[in-house]
């Protein structure tokens, strides 16, 4: 796969112009568009590095690149107000940036630093920044929507106010907990906006192979809240979908769900040889990448010019190197913290008595 | 000091805590209107109101994950399983998000929730609903797991355990619900959750068991006192950590030692014990250590099976003769 | 709670008249409606006995009586042939004798006895009948679901026809393994019909306060499978329901979901306390009883006179005692056996070696 | 006899039983369209059709449970966990159902239904991904537990688990999957599923592993032999029923044993295999049973911590030359 890259020459994954037109940005104000198109850009280059150096055996382990399905993270997440709470899966690094991660802490993550958002030990799927209020990163499919009921509880009965945004994929749905979940959440009344990232696929099954009824918003009726499908690869929907969600859950601690439809443009982590679409079928994903769509907008719009669109590029750029500069010179963990983080109070030294 | 029911002192601890903390909240199936399955909750749902005190679908993994989710957030859930046998279809939640979300976080999460429900063998209720599986908890790091096995420590330990901040899993049993004894009635009455006890001293034989099991040792002792044998008897509270030092003293005192348990033998906590005891008190071992256990098949239904592979005084008192190298009859039905 | 016993003066439960009316007995038969009537007299009869027995402390655990139910066991059992499959929850006694256990099979089993049907080691809520099709009797909550998937899934690709009826509560719907469970069947079009039996709790959990859309049948649309509610107090209208999705699995091998509304006579178990329900409720339900309804037609329609009710009233009578003298005098269970059924093939005897 | 990969050898003990027995069939995330996560179902799809090898989606507990209900009617699913971690979310299904309905029935239930896939750590995927659950599954009667270590026992195996009229949890590892060997073509080339093998002779310390930690094992053996220590090594390859003859009969003769597991420690097998040697053979021992496990951490995604928390070769020389009371010396990282 060519990455498109082209325009700047760094090779870091400056997206293609969409080809679609937009819808209208709904009363966005310019500098929260400029702003929102940084984060996915600034997502999309920190992506595309990890897949660099992923090659490069700088990072082990899976790595879920969050590429092409930027306007999810950042439509949904650039709302919300520090109050308010994020979790996801593993496919994470975008929801976590998007949020507010530095780059530094995410991609020394990836290199198990100590100086990485989860001290090196979490890794690509489990990163955490709970002082930002991302809520982490977890690896079991599913397991983690019961968990944002329970923020939600919280935010609920502590009354500080605040909403949970929860994420997950298409194959989630399918996936016990999630109904359990989502039933909680109507059923007690929380503030909790599920998103849905439908992809298309879960690893190499097609959304219509793994569930009976593949219209996923439908599946949300069962349980009672306002659901809706929104075109995930155009941010100025997302954004207006969102800022509904999250107002209802935040005045009247009413649950939604927001189906994203989407696409990754990269296999499902760094192994999948990618059998199961056809190239024309990425390709054609590709011409609707959300970044173009932005771009095109900001143009069109004269909301930024193209020395304007250069200028954010290099400075993303920059970022993304110094996050990799960062990680590379950053500290081993210290051994002895393998024993470290099990428990808050433990009796004694937790090294094998033998 | 008053003299109360087990489920008495459990409710309240329970009812102290959601009074002293507003962090406090109680979920699980049938706690609030209903009182509890097995009646431990009582009264609270009109005292604390629906939020405080919450009935739950029968969504295990669901409710056992909002618990782990409010925990995140500093709330202090107590979350009533309505047996620990219903756990199995919430164990990804607990082994992997309770016990694991701190490590990977690095720290930065605290999980402040309490598991709570009778736990083990009942009576006639079948296979599917007696499952001892506390060693399937306790094999895990990140969770801490302690067995009450008297009203008075019952109070004691599960506001201790509400009060932790770590997760725990809290093991009662129905067939002690109804047992009474006297109970603190001081609100800041708290015992250490990894610590165990020595319930009854004696210099020959050390009989360690937790949970109803305790009661049986003690008759167990009770026997072999009759017999001129003076059995020391433990009860573990603490299954992890385990309070190794305990049993190590004891064993280094009497050289012999019989563990007690529920649960299967293979993988057991008894296995563990043993396991512990001849590679750091090796040269005071007398004899080998031997265990009575749950026999390795599930749990029948009929009364006499039932009871014939479950742990009873009179295997323990067999155990404890064998590694007296005292003369033991051999029976086939009192194994 | 007074048993509704007084015309026979039995005390064994024999129903009272129904004061609703009937729906048409769509085209059953009168030799199949007087079967069918006499089945579910069996049910109460056999029901009312373990109530009684129970309190005598001949039988232990827990016993969850079907009383109020019987309806939907025998009118969705009665059309199954002999190559279908039955599999039910733990509230099992009414399916199992509708599939055809023996009464003195059930009953020995409640009594721990060689000659129970899962000799003596299921007890209450684990009956057996495998030589019968009926595939248990299973303790936890929506736990059996997936296995009637496979059950399905046996029948379909063996190639010997039939259907597996599914049973399980109200209160089930929010288990996860449910919700899986249909998703398979729908996507693997499997010739299983799940039957959700709502009688309004979940022990004291009313449907509502369980699930936020209580509206059972609608949840099942999220699997894409035929839905329906049905009165499951009226015979008719639960044969004629079932006779459709029965044919409709057996001959497409599609998937169905019937919720069939009904009410517990008794507590959720023998140690119920019922408060959650007004004596009114229970009382007004009561008055609904389903073999009322039944008997109401047959003498209507002069397929059975009072004597006829009379006789096999009293045959079915007989029928319970003999179950329970058979069970008293059977065996107990040698002790030995406990090490039996725990493997088909171990290599060497189960007992612990020390 | 053909020199082939480890997933191959799986490959084709699938591919034979599919072809022996219209009953059996493969089913689990990504086994058909996408060959398998770790391509051991390569090309049974196109060779068999969506009926005998089927994707499902990501329900764990559904498609376990499903394998379970297929049994029951005689059918011999083989159900791929695409790594045992995610058993976690299917535990009910597997020790309630799995292990108990033959038993609940009174026999009336076969359930030949084999649950087969990766188990334990493979690298850097962090503490959701690396669980070690053997411990669980060994703990629980109805189950047979087996862990393949070669190209050739994988297949011989894996046969007979599909054959076996039980429940079978069949344990392989990913970081064994390229692992190259010779290779019976015979396809009645089977092996018990109850018996473990002497992979190396010796008569100084007896070393018990199964899965990848024999080939460490064996690596320490090498390293021992250097020292003039002749170690013997045993794969035990049945976890429940454990092959508890072959190691008395080791142990008898060297006296020493070490157990090496990447599972944690507590309620771990080894803590059971130490039990049963303490107990069946005490006259035997001259030293205490020695284990090296996984550290009571869950499991860290930094390479050197993860490797640190590991049982390593180095850890279990060190073993081996303590319980021959050779001199030791200790190291902070070496343990
Ligand atoms: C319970 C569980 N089963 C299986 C897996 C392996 N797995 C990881 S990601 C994945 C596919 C998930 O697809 P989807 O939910 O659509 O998310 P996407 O990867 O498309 O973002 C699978 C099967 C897992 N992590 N957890
Ligand atoms: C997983 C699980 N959780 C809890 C229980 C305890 N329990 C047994 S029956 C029951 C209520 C079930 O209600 P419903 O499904 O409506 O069936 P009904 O009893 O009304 O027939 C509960 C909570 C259980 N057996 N299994
Ligand atoms: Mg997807
Ligand atoms: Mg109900």
């Amino acid at each position: 796969m060519k990455t498109p890259s082209a325009k700047t020459g760094r090779g870091a994954g400056s997206p293609k112009r969409a080809q679609t037109g937009n819808s209208p940005a709904a009363g966005i104000d310019p500098q929260a568009l400029v702003r929102m198109y940084r984060q996915m850009l600034r997502i999309r280059k920190f992506e595309e590095r990890c897949y660099q150096v992923y090659l490069q055996r700088k990072i082990g382990g899976f790595c879920h690149i969050y590429s092409g399905q930027e306007a999810v993270a950042v439509g949904m997440i650039d709302p919300l107000g520090p109050e308010d709470y994020v979790i996801t899966a593993y496919r994470d690094h975008g929801q976590a940036i998007a949020r507010g991660m530095s780059m530094r802490a995410a991609m020394a993550e990836l290199y198990g630093k100590a100086t990485g958002c989860s001290r090196g030990k979490g890794g690509s799927m489990h990163f955490f920044d709970v002082p930002g209020h991302f809520m982490g990163g977890h690896g079991i499919v599913g397991a983690h929507i019961p968990l944002a009921c329970g923020i939600g509880w919280g935010i609920k009965h502590r009354g500080k106010g605040g909403v949970c945004l929860c994420f997950f994929g298409d194959g989630a749905m399918n996936q016990g907990a999630v109904h359990e979940g989502l039933n909680l959440a109507s059923l007690y009344k929380l503030p909790v906006v599920f998103v849905c990232e439908n992809n298309g696929y879960a690893m190499g099954t097609a959304v219509s192979r793994g569930a009976a009824e593949e219209h996923i918003y439908l599946r949300a009726n069962s349980y009672k809240m306002p659901t809706r499908r929104v075109e995930g690869n155009n941010l100025f929907e997302v954004y207006e979908a969102t800022q509904e969600a999250v107002r209802r859950a935040r005045e009247d601690h009413q649950p939604a769900f927001l189906e994203a439809v989407t696409y990754r443009f990269r296999g499902h982590s760094m192994s999948d040889p990618g059998s199961y679409r056809t190239r024309d079928e990425v390709e054609a994903h590709k011409s609707r990448d959300p970044i173009g769509q932005v771009v095109q907008h900001l143009e069109k719009n004269r909301i930024l010019d193209a020395a304007g669109i250069e200028r954010i590029e290099s400075e993303v750029d920059a970022e993304v190197e110094d996050a990799v500069k960062f990680s590379e010179d950053s500290p081993q963990p210290d051994l002895d913290s393998a024993y470290e983080d099990v428990y808050v109070n433990y009796p004694a030294d937790i090294r094998q008595r033998r | 000091m008053a003299e109360i029911e087990f489920r008495k002192a459990l409710n309240m601890a329970i009812d102290e805590e959601l009074a002293r903390d507003p962090d406090v909240f109680v979920i699980g199936e049938e706690v609030a209107e209903y009182d509890g399955a097995y009646k431990v909750t009582r009264g609270l749902l009109a005292k604390y109101g629906a939020r405080r005190v919450v009935d739950a679908p029968i969504s295990e993994g669901g409710f056992c994950g909002l618990g782990i989710g409010a925990a995140m957030l500093g709330m202090r859930p107590v979350v009533e399983l309505m047996t620990f046998s219903f756990s199995l279809v919430a164990m990804d939640q607990i082994l992997n998000n309770a016990a694991k979300i701190r490590y990977m976080s690095g720290g930065q999460v605290r999980l402040p929730v309490t598991f709570r429900g009778p736990g083990g063998v009942v009576h006639q209720l079948g296979a599917t609903h007696s499952n001892a599986t506390e060693s399937i908890f306790a094999h895990t790091p990140g969770l801490k797991v302690v067995a009450c096995s008297t009203p008075e420590n019952a109070k004691g330990l599960l506001k201790s355990a509400i009060r932790d901040d770590d997760p725990v899993i809290f093991l009662e049993s129905e067939l002690l619900y109804a047992l009474k004894g006297e109970v603190p009635d001081d609100p800041e009455f708290l015992l250490p959750l990894h610590k165990g006890r020595v319930v009854r001293e004696g210099s020959d034989v050390t009989l360690v068991a937790w949970s109803k099991r305790v009661h049986q040792a003690m008759e167990a002792a009770d026997r072999l006192a009759a017999d001129g044998i003076r059995a020391e008897v433990l009860d573990l509270i603490s299954l992890r950590p385990l309070d190794q030092d305990l049993i190590l003293k004891s064993f280094r005192k009497t050289n012999r030692l019989v563990t007690v348990e529920e649960g299967w033998s293979f993988c057991g906590i008894g296995a563990s014990i043993a396991d512990i005891v001849q590679r750091q008190a090796f040269d005071f071992m007398d004899a080998p250590v031997e265990r009575v256990t749950l026999e390795e098949v599930p749990m029948p239904y009929n009364e006499a099976m039932e009871y014939h592979v479950q742990p009873s005084v009179e295997k323990i008192v067999k155990a404890a003769r064998r590694v007296l190298y005292r003369d033991v009859k051999e029976s086939t039905d009192g194994r």
